[in-house]
C-alpha cells in the first residue's frame, strides 16, 4: 500500500517535472540548455526521459521540440512552416519622422504635403510617405482647390484597425492629451501672458 | 476634547501622504470610530468634517481648498438635517442627500476593493509566462512594426507642445524710453524758462496704468540726466510735493 | 477505394489545419483574435473543432491555451508558476490613484474622465491616465453623445492577458458589486469639482 502510495507520488512528481521542463523551454526567449534545464530537474535520467517525452508530445505537432548545440527551443514545424510561408522578423518601432507624420495625418487629415511639412517644420523625406503607404495606414485623398491642386493625405481602415480605433474621432483630442498628462503644460509657453 | 482634535491632527498628517480626497476622508473617519457605512450617522460624520476643516483651514489653507467643497455641501446637509422638514419643490430631501453620500462612499469603498482583488491575481510576467522566442509569420506585410496608439498620441503631442513653445510673439509694448524723455525735455527747455511740473510732460492720453508709470519713470531718469550733465535743475520742497524742473 | 481516398485527404487536410492554428497561436507571443485565425481556415465549425482540440490537447501540460477576449495565446500553466523562478518583470508598483482609476475604468467601463473623479472625489492628476495608457491597458472608448462629447476610456485585451482574465464579466468581485447596485456611475452629488 505504501510502495504503491509512493509509486503515485513519483508519478506524479514527474509529471509536474515534466511540466516545468515544457513551460521553461516555453517562455525562454533563446534555446534553453540542457545544463540550464538540470539545473531544475536535477536527475539526469529523468531529465532525459522527459525531453525524450517532450520530442515525441511534439513530433506531430504544429510545433516541434528542437535540439540545438545542446540546447532546447521550441519551433513551427517545417510542414506548417512552409504552409505559412515564415519569415522571421524583428518588430521595431517606426521612424520618428514616420511616426509624426503619421500622427498628423491622422489628426489633420486631410491634410496636404506641405501642410504636413508645415507642423513639422521639416522637409519630409521620400521614404517617410512610402513607408506609411505601404503599411496601408495612409492613403491619397481629394486634391484641394488651392493653386497646383495639391494632393492630401488621409489614414485608412486598416489604420483604425491597427490602432484598434472604431472611429477616426476617437482619438483623444487636446484636451484630452493635456489632462491626461500627455501634453507637458509646463513646456508650453503662453504667448498671451498679460502685464498689469 | 484635546484628544479628539489631536486625533484629527493625526488625519491630517495622513492625508499629505496616503489621501486622496474628501470620500477617502469621511471613509477614514468613519473607520476611524469603527462604524458599518450602512449604520453611518450622517450628521455626526458631517460634524467631524467641519471640525476637521477648520483645523486644518488654521493649518494649511491649501489642503483645505481641496476639501471645501464637500465642507459646504456637508454643511449644507447639516443644516437640513437640523432644521425642520420643509418640502421644496425639486430640491432634494435630507434623506435623499444623506443616501447619495453614503452610495458615494460605499461605491469607494467597493472599488477600492476590487482593486485590491484585481491586483492580487496571477500576473502576466510573474506567474505565468508568454512565448519567450516568438516566430512571426510575414504573409501579407513584409515589414512589422510594434508602433502603439501611445507612440502615436504621445508624438502628437509632443509636436503640439513643441509648436506651442516654439511661437512666443513677444507683443509690442508701450514703454517710453529714457532717450525719447531727454529729448522732450531737452526741446521743451529750449524755449521755456519757467519751473515745469514733471507730471506735466506725462501724455494725459495714455490708457493703462504701466504706460503711465513708464513715462513718469523715464522722465524722471531723463532729468536727472540733465542735472547731472548741468542743464537743469530740480525742486521739492517736501515729501509728496510735486517735483519741479527748470532750465539752468 | 476513391471514397477511402478521400476521407483520407479530409482528415489529412483537418490535421494540417490544426498544426497550422496550433503554431500560429503557439508562435505569437501575444493573443491572436478569433477572426485572424478564421482567415486562415474558412470554416467555422472546423476553427471550433480545432480550438476544443488544442484546449484539451494542453490541457494538461505545461502551456495551457487561453481565450482572451475571443483570442488565443499560449501561456504557461498556473500549476507550475512556482518553479519557473525565471527573469521576471518585476513591474514598478502603481500609485494608489493610478490602481484605483485602472479599477474604476475596468469596472464601469466605458467611462468618462470627470464620472472617473466623481467616483474618486478628487480630480485625476495628470500623469494617472498617462501610467495606464503607456502599459497599454486602456484605450479611448467612442465618444459619449453628451454635451462636449467627452471621451470614455476602456481597457484593453492585454490588460485581460495580465491580469489572467477571460474577458471583462471575469472580473473579481464585479457580480457583487453589479448587484449592490455600486456600478452607477451616475450617482453623484457634486458635479462639478475639478478645479482645472
Amino acid at each position: 500500500m505504501k510502495k504503491l502510495k509512493e509509486k503515485n507520488n513519483d508519478n506524479y512528481d514527474f509529471v509536474l517535472k515534466q511540466k516545468v521542463v515544457e513551460a521553461l523551454i516555453f517562455s525562454s526567449s533563446e534555446p534553453i540548455p540542457y545544463d540550464e534545464l538540470l539545473k531544475r530537474i536535477i536527475d539526469k535520467n529523468i531529465l532525459n526521459q522527459i525531453l525524450e517525452n517532450l520530442e515525441k508530445k511534439y513530433s506531430s505537432s504544429g510545433v516541434n521540440l528542437y535540439v540545438i548545440n545542446n540546447s532546447y527551443a521550441f519551433r513551427t514545424s517545417l510542414d506548417v512552416s512552409e504552409f505559412l510561408n515564415i519569415e522571421k522578423i524583428v518588430p521595431k518601432p517606426l521612424s520618428r519622422a514616420a511616426t509624426e507624420t503619421l500622427a498628423i495625418i491622422a489628426y489633420h487629415q486631410p491634410i496636404t504635403r506641405s501642410e504636413i511639412e508645415n507642423i513639422r517644420g521639416v522637409s519630409l523625406s521620400r521614404g517617410t510617405l512610402d513607408v506609411l503607404l505601404e503599411l496601408q495606414w495612409i492613403q491619397p485623398g481629394h486634391r484641394k482647390s488651392t493653386p497646383g491642386n495639391p494632393l492630401t493625405w488621409k489614414t485608412t481602415n486598416l489604420f483604425l484597425d491597427y490602432f484598434n480605433l472604431k472611429n477616426i474621432k476617437d482619438l483623444p483630442g487636446i484636451e484630452d492629451l493635456k489632462n491626461s498628462g500627455l501634453l507637458d503644460k509646463n513646456k508650453v509657453i503662453f504667448n498671451d501672458q498679460s502685464v498689469d | 476634547m484635546s484628544e479628539f482634535i489631536y486625533k484629527k491632527i493625526d488625519i491630517l498628517s495622513l492625508s499629505l501622504d496616503g489621501f486622496q480626497g474628501p470620500i477617502d476622508l469621511l471613509l477614514s473617519l468613519a473607520r476611524d470610530h469603527k462604524i458599518d457605512l450602512t449604520k453611518l450617522s450622517i450628521l455626526k460624520l458631517a460634524e467631524q468634517y467641519l471640525e476637521f476643516l477648520d483645523q486644518i483651514i488654521k493649518k494649511d489653507i491649501d489642503i483645505a481648498a481641496e476639501y471645501l467643497v464637500m465642507g459646504a455641501w456637508l454643511a449644507f446637509l447639516k443644516s437640513k438635517l437640523l432644521l425642520p422638514v420643509e418640502k421644496e419643490e425639486g430640491s432634494m430631501t435630507s434623506e435623499e442627500m444623506s443616501e447619495l453620500l453614503e452610495f458615494q462612499m460605499k461605491r469607494l469603498v467597493g472599488i477600492q476593493k476590487v482593486s485590491k482583488l484585481l491586483f492580487k491575481r496571477h500576473k502576466l510576467g510573474t506567474h505565468f509566462f508568454k512565448r519567450g522566442n516568438p516566430e512571426i509569420f510575414g504573409i501579407n506585410q513584409k515589414n512589422q512594426y510594434n508602433s502603439t496608439l501611445y507612440d502615436l498620441i504621445k508624438t502628437y503631442g509632443e509636436i503640439i507642445t513643441f509648436n506651442n513653445s516654439k511661437s512666443i510673439t513677444i507683443a509690442n509694448t508701450q514703454l517710453f524710453s529714457v532717450e525719447d524723455a531727454l529729448n522732450t525735455l531737452k526741446s521743451f527747455f529750449k524755449h521755456s524758462k519757467d519751473w515745469k511740473d514733471l507730471l506735466d510732460f506725462i501724455p494725459n492720453n495714455l490708457r493703462n496704468k504701466l504706460e503711465r508709470k513708464s513715462a513718469l519713470a523715464s522722465h524722471f531718469v531723463a532729468s536727472l540726466e540733465l542735472v547731472k550733465e548741468g542743464s537743469l535743475k530740480l525742486r521739492q520742497d517736501s515729501f509728496n510735493d510735486n517735483i519741479l524742473l527748470h532750465s539752468k
